[in-house]
Order: C-alpha cells, then structure tokens, then sequence
C-alpha cells in the first residue's frame, strides 16, 4: 500500500508513513535494539505515540545474564560495548513488557538473539503466536558474545541457511535481518537473506572495536572487544546501506549513528525505506520523536508531500 | 525521571580538581532521595566529545534563600577526565542537560531507628557526595551518623563545613597525615567498630571500588548490614543500555544488576568484590 | 639488533628504538602515508629528525591526476576523502624530494600504488635501486580508485599473488604490505602478506564511507564513497592490529586515529611494533614529535627503561 | 608558514552571521600579502569537533594604535556551520590554533601598473574578505579599484566603512535592492565594462563560485585578466592531503591544482568552471 502521488493529503502535512512487508509505519523512525530497552524505560521521557516503532532489545528463550564489567567505555563520537546479550527472555518480556507496549499506537519489533541455531528457531516459533508482535528481527551480527550468533555472518551461505530456517519457524512476522557490517562485501549478506526470504534487511549492526587503558594495560572492556556505535561510524553505516540498496529489491532499514533528522534523512536518500535510532538514545532519550519531527519540517521547507519521494532519491554530480 | 535543561547558577572551586557546581532546577530538587543521581552534559556538546552524559551524585539541595524551598542541586565535581573537564570549565547562565533524579536512593524506612542506632558514614573522597542528605536524613529519623572521612591528602577532604555545621561527630584522615589520622579511613572504622561491638550500627559507604571493599569486609566480620554507593561507567543512566551492571551474588538471571537502576546504593553482600565494574 | 636490557642505557632516559625487517628507527612514531605529503611540507611545523620515520604519499610509477573535487568531507571526529592517488610519479619524488629529504636523519619509507599488478611491479623495481629508500609500503587497500588496487584486498589469494610478485620486483627493499580493514577477517589477509614474504604489516587503511548532502541530495563527495580516517576509526584499528597481532610472527605497525601519545601507546601495548599517525598531521602538523616525546615521558613516569617492555604487553583481568 | 598558539582580542558582531575576529599575532602579521588566508580553530577542540580547522582569508592587518606596527590579524567570519559556530562562540582570551598565512595571494608585481590602470574588485557578501587589503595595494601601486559589492540584503554588505574609508568609488547591489541597485553584482560590472571598454582594466573576484563563474565568463568576453579567489574544502591548509584541489585547464599532471598552495588567488582561465570544488 506504499501511498502515491494521488492519495489525498493529510491537512497536516506530509505524509511520512511507510510499510514494510505489509506492516505500515506512521513514520520512518524506529529505536534501535538494544538501546530502547523494552521501550517502556523511555515513556517518562517522549511520546511512544510519535515514533514508527521500538526495535526492543535482543531475546532469547531463556535469560542471558550478559557479560561481566566493564561493558561499555566510550570512544571519539561513539562507544563500545560488550553487553553479551543480557536479556529476560522471551516469555517474561511477554508476560512483563508487551502488554504495557501495547497501550502505545507504535509498532513492535523483536529482535532476536541466540547462541545455537535452535535456540534462534525457538524463539521466532514462541513469538510466531503472540499478538502485539509486528516483526522479528533477526540479530545474526552481534560481536559481544563468546560463541555462536557472529558466525552466521561470516559466511553468506550460513545466512542463507539461518534466515530460510527462521523464515519457515516463524510464518505469521515479517522477517527483517540484521546485518554486520564487519564482512568484506555486505551485497553478497544482504543477497543471501533476500533469497533466503528476508522481508527486510536492518543495516548495520556495530563495527568491533577495542579500547586498551593504558595505564593498567588493561582492555576497557573485560570481554576486551565491543561493538563501536554511534556518529562515529556514520559514515561507513551510510555507505552500506547505500551498497545493500543498490543490491536487493526488499526494503532495507539504515542503522548507524544516526541522532539528527539530517541524519536520517541521509540514510533515506541513499534508499533507506525506515531508520533506526541507537546510541543517541542514551545522551537524549527524546531524540527519536525529536527525528520525527524534523523529517516533517524538511520535507515542509522543501515543499515535499510524501517521504517516499525522498527515499532512494541521490542524484550525482552533472 | 525528569530530562530538563537547567542552567549553571554557581561554580565554585573548591581545590584539587573539585567543584561544586549549582544549578537551577525546582522540579528535580523536590523529588531528591539521598543517594540519587543525575546525568549531565552541556547542551552544546549534543553529538560532540563528550558524547555520552555523565553521572553526578547529587550532594544537596539547593534551596530558596528567602523561602526556603527546593530551588536546585549542588553536586560535587571532580576533575577526571574529558568529560568532567567540559563540566567544570563551564560558566554560571550555561546550560546543561539533566537527567534525574536517578537510582536507588539508601534504603530509609521510617521506622529505620527501631533497627539502628549508630550510622558510620565512610567516604573517600569524592565519595563525600551522597553523605550529606543521607546524614541529614538519618539525623531527622534520630539515628546518630558519625562520618570516617578519607583522602589522600588534606585537600581532598571537601565540603568539610557542610558536615561539621551538622554537629556529628567526624574522623578525619589522610594517608599523609596532613589533616585527620594518618592511613586509609577503614583503620579508624574498624577501631570504632572494635570498641563499640553493637548490632544496631550500620555502615554506610561510598568512595574508590577497593575502599568500600573493605568497608564491606568489616561489615561482613562485624555482622552488620552496610550498603554502598556504587559506580560503573554509564551509557544511558536510565536502565536501557545494561552497560552499568555490577557482578552479583545474587540468584541467576539477576547476576548482573544495574547500578543506574537497582542502584546506585546497594546491599554490599549483594555485590561480587572481585569483579570491579570499572 | 633488537635491544636488550643488557644494552647500555643513554643517560638520556628511555630507550624508544625499534627495529622493522632489519632498519632501525630511532622511535616508532612515524607518519602515514597520503597524510604527510612528501615531508618536506611539515619542515616549518616540526624537527623531522624527531620523529622515526615518514611514509611519504604513495606513488604510481606515472603521475597520476587524482579525483575531481570535492575529494575530502569532514564527518564525526573523522573525515573522508577519495584523492585518486594524486601524485608526482616515482621519478619526479626521486629527484625533486628525495635529496631534501635526505638531509633530516629519519627514515623513508614508499607507499606505492598501481591500477594494474604490473605497474606496481614497475615501480617496486625502480624504488629498488633508489638509495635514502629504507622500505616499500605496498598499498593494496586504497578504496578511492575506480578500478585495481583495493581488489588484491578482497581475497587472500590475491594479497598473497601481488606480495609475492612486488617482494621478487624489490629485493634489496623491505615490504611492508598496508591491509584494509574492510575485510571479514584481517587475520586471513595478515597470513598471507606473511607467507608471500612481506616483512611487515601496516595496519590499517582507511574504511570506506559516505555522507551525503540532504539539501543537494549528492553525495559529498563526487566519487561518492570515500575512505575514512581520524579518531572515529581509532577502536576499529587498534581491533584489527591487535588481531594481526595473534596472527603472524612479522611486525605490526598500527595505524588508525592516533593523536596522543596515550593512542600510540595503546597500539605498542596490542602488540605494534610501530606506529603511523595520519588524519592528526591535518589539525596538528607537529603532532608526530609530540607524540614521540610523549611516549618518552610515559616511560619515564612508569620506569619503563625501553619501549620493548611496552609491546604486546596487553594484560588481561584477573 | 607559522604555527601559533593565539589569543583572541576581540569578536565583533556584525550582524547576519557575520563576526570580525581579531587576533593578536604580530609575528604572522607581518607576513601577510593579500589574499593569503589562515587556518584556525580552538585549542580545547582539539582531536574533539570540529576535528580540522578552518580557512579564513585575512581581511586586515590588525595594527598597535601607538606605533602602527602589525600587532594581529583581522577576520572576517561567517557562521557557516559548526566549525564556525565553534569560532563566533569563543570569547577575547580565548587562544586559537593558527597556522598561517598561507597560500599565493594576489599577483602584485611593482610594476603592474604599467599594465592596468583600472582595478574592478568584484566581492558576493564575505567574498569581501581578501579585497581590502588588495584595495590598499592596488591605491599604493597608483591603480585605481573599484568596488563592485553584491548581497543577498544589505545586511551582507559587511565592513564597508573599511572601503568608503579609501575613498575609492563602490558600487552596491542587492537581490533585494535594499542597498544600491538591485541585482546580481555582475550586472552594474557588465554595465561598466561596457561603458568603458579599456584593456588595461582587471578583474578581481571573490564570492559563490556562480558569480565567480560569472565574472570570469565577462573577463573572457571582453578579453581581460582576472583573479579569482577560490574556496574549496580543506584538510590542513599546508599542501599534504591533496584534499582542496580545483579542475583546472592547465596541462596533464597539473589537472589539479591546490587551493591552500596554488591559490587561494588563481587566474580564472586556469580553473574549469564546470566543476564546482564544493
Ligand atoms: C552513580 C554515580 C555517581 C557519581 N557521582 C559522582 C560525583 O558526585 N562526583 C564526581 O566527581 N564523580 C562522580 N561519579 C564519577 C563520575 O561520573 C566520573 O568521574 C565521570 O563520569 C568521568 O568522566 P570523564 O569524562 O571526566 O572521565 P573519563 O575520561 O571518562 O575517565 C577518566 C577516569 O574516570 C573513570 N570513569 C569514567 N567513567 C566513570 C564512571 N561512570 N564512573 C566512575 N568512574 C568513571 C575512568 O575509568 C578513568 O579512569 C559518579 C559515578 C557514578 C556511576
Ligand atoms: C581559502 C579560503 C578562505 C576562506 N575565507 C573565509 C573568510 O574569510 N570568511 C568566511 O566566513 N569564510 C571563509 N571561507 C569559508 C570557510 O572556511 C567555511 O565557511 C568554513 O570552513 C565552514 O566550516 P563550518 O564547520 O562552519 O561549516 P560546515 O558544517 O563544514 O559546512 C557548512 C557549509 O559550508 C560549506 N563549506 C564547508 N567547508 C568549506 C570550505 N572549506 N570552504 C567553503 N565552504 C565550505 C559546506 O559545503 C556547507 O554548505 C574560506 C574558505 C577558503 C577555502
Ligand atoms: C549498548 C548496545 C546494545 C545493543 N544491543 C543490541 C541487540 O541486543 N541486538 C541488536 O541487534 N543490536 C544491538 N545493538 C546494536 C544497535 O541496535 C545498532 O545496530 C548499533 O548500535 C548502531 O546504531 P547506533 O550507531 O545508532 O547506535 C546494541 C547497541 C548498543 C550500543
Ligand atoms: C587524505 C588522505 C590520503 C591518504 N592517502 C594514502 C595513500 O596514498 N596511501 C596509503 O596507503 N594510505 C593513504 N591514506 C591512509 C592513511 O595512510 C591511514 O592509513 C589512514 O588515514 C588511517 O590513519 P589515520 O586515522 O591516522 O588518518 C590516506 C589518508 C588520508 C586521510
Ligand atoms: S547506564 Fe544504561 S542501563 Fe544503566
Ligand atoms: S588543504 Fe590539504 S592540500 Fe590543500
């Protein structure tokens, strides 16, 4: 239902809502996994209502306990971290935190994590069958985990086979996979999961990085690499994504940096059909309604009617 | 809870690297528990260096000269590095990000006194900070706070005034006998502790990870309850980012509590000493 | 001539030397290539004899024009740039800049680049002959050229072809081979350098990226993506150096954001045996000799007598 | 050539964005030749944001009121983005990094008179930046400038109490006719040239690219030299990154000059129009 140029307009102005695999978005401004918590953490702060959807934090059946500190340290405009996939698992996060999402007018996302590919089938089978759910996300690219989940994405063929065999354990959601962008050429993934599948694609999970005190000599991080995120790796998130664009036909979902609505607007021209905000919910838990908001400004001042015709619209030098 | 922008009211240099800094805030001011802290950065590093904001206990309330009511927050300071470095150069009318009050605050139940009798308030340092509203608050529910105060050296002993005007009794010292005993503030809590083998005392403590560590020790040898304000570096400060666990003893699935959220006060048996979250 | 602790020490205090593949540098801060120019044009900013080496812009055995502008964009604590490989030519460095270059007691170390293996080889053989060379630095990894170079990074069989071709082209000449980060697995690319003979690794390049102008809708840079660099970059580097590390028996010299002497010494501590500094040049043209002094003061202040005690001396947590 | 540590002695609004900063560096003023520029940016910025300085034509010579000896260097800034946010924020005391002058300036030899007479000096808003000292030049050579001065509003045309002060003739324009004529600067330019169609006049401009664009393209149809003053994105202002090139019609090998080190101030028949640096 992607509305076209003949769809009356709403007398408030643009139209930013987008669909993804059927799933409609009021507008292109997601939460980043991870980030959001369960997305109840951030009601005190902005209005749920505004933003497109919450991508909730990784789950897995039973409860991971993470990894033990230091998790996080931060970096010249990003940080690291080794979380190591902390979560209370799927069935308390139903029992606990959806039917207090619920309340909201946003979409859900769950994005899910495991260690061994049955758990990851588990999982996408246990929330196949609960209402409230919107879309899964396939978290294939976590770096901050001692075995299993990171190498589905070293090899495209295991992204192939991962995503066929979630796609099949799962048949009510749509299916977004998540990428990494530690690979040599993230066309060949994001082709993998498109043909194995894949609704969507989310672009980029973190790059791995490291930090050393150098003092004790210690790494910072006691799992001594983590995941870098924010603005610092902007760039290389916008370049992948704009190479995953020009390589599949699903919607693909930029993730990287992003904390303005330049930003995302960024993303959306390089063909983003959504955004997805992360670490910058950390310094301003209201950044994401405040992105909303900007990318209807924009599109007022450049006198656009729908976001759609920004989306994929980079134009080259004459 | 509260996100405000909130504008510098006083900087004031208080030597070795400490500040104490006051800013305007009635709304977060009426809602301080003693051990609770807030998140600040300036507004215009927004998606600058520092990138994420920064945790402050808050020291006390700032109140209205003439009324008497809750005007803001004075929090203490320390130089550390980038980040407290942008906080302390900044002028009084700047503005800040805040976020708060966060966190658990120390656990003071009204009838605290039937239980308790004597507090030992153990700070090194900066760790100072929480002590206040929490000696105020102890005085108010008539439980008697005596405070070890530790530092390196006599200039690290800051706001000394704010706990002498309350009348309590205070043991100062510093590993260079410059101000106070000479040595670290657990040998003179733990003389205390021997003389006055009582089990309606309870301890208190905040400062270096190794100090309250052995704070804690001497709670667990002399069987008393002894809570600790706790630090981990922080991501959001608001319980999303699971960045700021501390290892715990405690049953599976909840190994790893966090100090923005369950904390920043805790239960020190609930604590694992051999794994500092810094 | 690895220095031992049996060495006399100079009554000066620390001793910084290293060796790399049998050339000794007085200390291992040395400048990157592409970001130091020939040299010469930071002799009124710093005391060249201060620092342990440069590594002077790569160089094609023809000029080369380079990219239309706009070539660089500054992004979060990094920038891009897609320069093209802008340079004199070989012979042109030779006999306008070698002879300068020979006045400052440093040592000089050629990046070269080609579009073909058989200009890279030609230009290996004519540096081979060229006294006041003390090294080769082959640069597969450079992601701004429309064709070859970066191609013999994709693949380890293709690092390990070009490495052993240039190392029989330029016998008398050490070879350092440049990977890229935009890799799967460095590990795999450090292996093969090593086995085809190079005699060390720097480590790394730039990581190609992309911003784009939300009011234009173009790319900011006209080659559209570019090659990023600065302190951004520094946790992805100091990862990869350190798997390079684990990886092979040769050096390692590590590259990525350094701007302190506190980032230098966190890439000695991951185990590199030297170290260029790139993007800081830009902001700070002495920053090379402050970091070399500052490394000194480090040692002094943790009665550390030589930087080997320094290298790969990373600890872990209790 | 310089790298200096420098302080800030003054920062005047001048409305529109505009700031005139002045700072104190007699050893780089007096190195100064028209057209040169400096890169600047704060001492605390340092490895944070912006990471790279910026380039700002030098628009005067700032000298001591006593001994008119060259004490500072005068800029003329306009808020563009963060980086020049960054600058107009900072305050007198304030110490900036500087590097400079750096770059060629205007060809001036002492005997261009014998050439050109009439100087026409063609500025878009802060395109004025490098004209002053070029005016004082060209007056002390014996020839004659004129100023050709076009804005957006008259609230662009900055600083030019500096021109009316020579007592040169100048020509205003704005889009808005809310100063001078109404138009694009090249129109009353075209008007004049036209009207007196000697050889021995030259052109000097500094603006957007499209009016240089424009400038030139008069310079070719009435056959006269003329000196543009370029901008382009910038690395480190000293001939390293190859990051500031123009395309240029010059022959192979030198398709890409440098703006930091080959200009700023180039001939317009060198530079290849069709290809914008920014
Ligand atoms: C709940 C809580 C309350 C705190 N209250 C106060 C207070 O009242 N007054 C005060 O001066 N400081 C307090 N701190 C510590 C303060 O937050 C850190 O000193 C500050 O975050 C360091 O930031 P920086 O950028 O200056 O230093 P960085 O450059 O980040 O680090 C400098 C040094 O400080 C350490 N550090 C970094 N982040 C933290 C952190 N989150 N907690 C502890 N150490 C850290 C680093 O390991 C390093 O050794 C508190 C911390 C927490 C978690
Ligand atoms: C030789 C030279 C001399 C200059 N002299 C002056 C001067 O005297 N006064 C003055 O106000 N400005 C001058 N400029 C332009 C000034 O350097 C830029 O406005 C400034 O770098 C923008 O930085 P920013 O961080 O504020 O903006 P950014 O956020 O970097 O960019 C904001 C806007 O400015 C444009 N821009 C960015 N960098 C440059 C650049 N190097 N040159 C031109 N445009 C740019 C961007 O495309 C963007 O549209 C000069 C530029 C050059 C190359
Ligand atoms: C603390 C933290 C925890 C994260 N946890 C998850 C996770 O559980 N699952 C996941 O797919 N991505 C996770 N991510 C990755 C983010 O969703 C996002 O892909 C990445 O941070 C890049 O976006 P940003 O730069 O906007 O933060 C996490 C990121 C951070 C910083
Ligand atoms: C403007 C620019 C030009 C560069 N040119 C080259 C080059 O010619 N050859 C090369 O091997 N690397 C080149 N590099 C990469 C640097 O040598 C270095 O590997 C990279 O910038 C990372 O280090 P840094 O973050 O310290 O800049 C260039 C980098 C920049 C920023
Ligand atoms: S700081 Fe983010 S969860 Fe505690
Ligand atoms: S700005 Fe770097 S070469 Fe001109």
């Amino acid at each position: 239902m992607k509305p076209t140029s003949t769809d009356k307009a709403p007398l408030r102005g643009p139209r930013l809502g987008v669909e993804i695999a059927g799933v409609r978005f009021k507008n292109p401004v997601l939460t980043a996994s991870g980030t959001f918590g369960y997305g109840l953490e951030f009601a005190p702060y902005l209005d749920l209502n505004a933003i497109g959807g919450i991508v909730v934090k990784g789950l897995s059946m039973k409860p991971i306990a993470g990894n033990p500190p230091p998790r996080v340290y931060e970096t010249a405009s990003g940080m690291l971290n080794a979380i190591g996939w902390q979560n209370i698992g799927a069935a308390a996060f139903v029992a606990e935190k959806l039917p207090g999402l619920a309340n909201y007018d946003t979409r859900v996302i769950v994005n899910i994590v495991g260690f061994e590919l049955d758990e990851y089938l588990e999982v996408a089978r246990f929330l196949n069958d609960c209402p409230g759910v919107h879309a899964l996300e396939l978290n294939i690219s976590c770096p901050n985990v001692g075995k299993g989940g990171f190498h589905f994405n070293k090899d495209p063929r295991d992204t192939h086979k991962i995503t066929a065999e979630v796609r099949r354990a799962s048949p009510r959601l749509p299916l977004w996979v998540k990428l990494s962008p530690n690979v040599t050429d993230i066309r060949e993934f994001a082709r993998a999961a498109e043909e194995a599948g894949a609704d969507a694609l989310s672009v980029i999970n973190t790059l791995v990085g490291m930090a050393i005190d150098v003092h004790s000599r210690r790494p910072r991080l006691r799992f001594r690499t983590g995941g870098l995120s924010g603005p610092a790796i902007k760039p290389v998130a916008l370049r992948m994504v704009w190479e995953a664009c020009q390589a599949v036909r699903i919607p693909v979902i930029g993730i990287g940096g992003i904390a303005t609505a330049e930003d995302a607007l960024e993303f959306l021209i390089a063909g983003a059909r959504a955004v997805q905000v992360g670490t910058a919910n950390f310094y301003e838990p209201a950044v994401s309604e405040r992105i909303a908001l900007g990318l209807g400004e924009y599109c007022r001042a450049h006198r656009i009617d729908d976001i759609h015709e920004i989306i994929g619209s980079l134009r080259d030098y004459e | 809870m509260l996100d405000r922008k909130v504008k510098i009211k006083e900087i004031r240099d208080l030597g070795a690297g400490n500040h104490l800094l006051v800013i305007t805030s009635p709304e977060q001011a009426r809602l301080v528990r003693p051990g609770q802290f807030v998140m600040l950065k300036c507004v215009e590093d927004t998606g600058g260096n520092p990138l994420l904001r920064r945790p402050f206990t808050i020291f006390n309330i700032h109140r209205n000269a003439r009324s008497g009511k809750p005007a803001g927050l004075e929090l203490l300071v320390k130089e550390a590095g980038a980040g407290t470095r942008r906080l302390v150069m900044a002028r009084p009318g700047q503005v800040l990000d805040c976020l708060g009050p966060q966190g658990q605050g120390f656990h003071l139940p009204p009838d605290l006194s039937s239980r308790v009798a004597t507090a030992c308030l153990v700070a090194g340092g900066v760790g100072i900070a929480p002590l206040l509203l929490l000696a105020e608050s102890l005085l108010a529910l008539r439980i008697r706070p005596i405070l070890f105060y530790g530092g390196a050296t006599a200039a690290d002993l800051v706001l000394r005034e704010s706990f002498e005007r309350l009348g309590i009794d205070i043991i100062y010292c510093t590993e260079d006998a410059s101000h106070g005993e000479r040595g670290l503030v657990t040998g003179p809590l733990e003389q205390f502790l021997r003389i006055h083998p009582r089990k309606d005392t309870r301890l208190y403590a905040c400062g270096p990870w190794g100090m309250m560590r052995g704070v804690h020790e001497l709670a667990v040898g002399y069987e008393l309850q002894c809570e600790v304000s706790l630090e981990a570096r922080m991501g959001c400060g608001l319980g999303a980012c699971l960045g700021c666990v501390v290892a715990s003893e405690a049953s599976e699935g909840r190994s790893y509590p966090l100090v923005c959220q369950d904390g920043p006060v805790m239960n020190s048996r609930l604590v694992r000493w051999d794994i500092a979250p810094i």
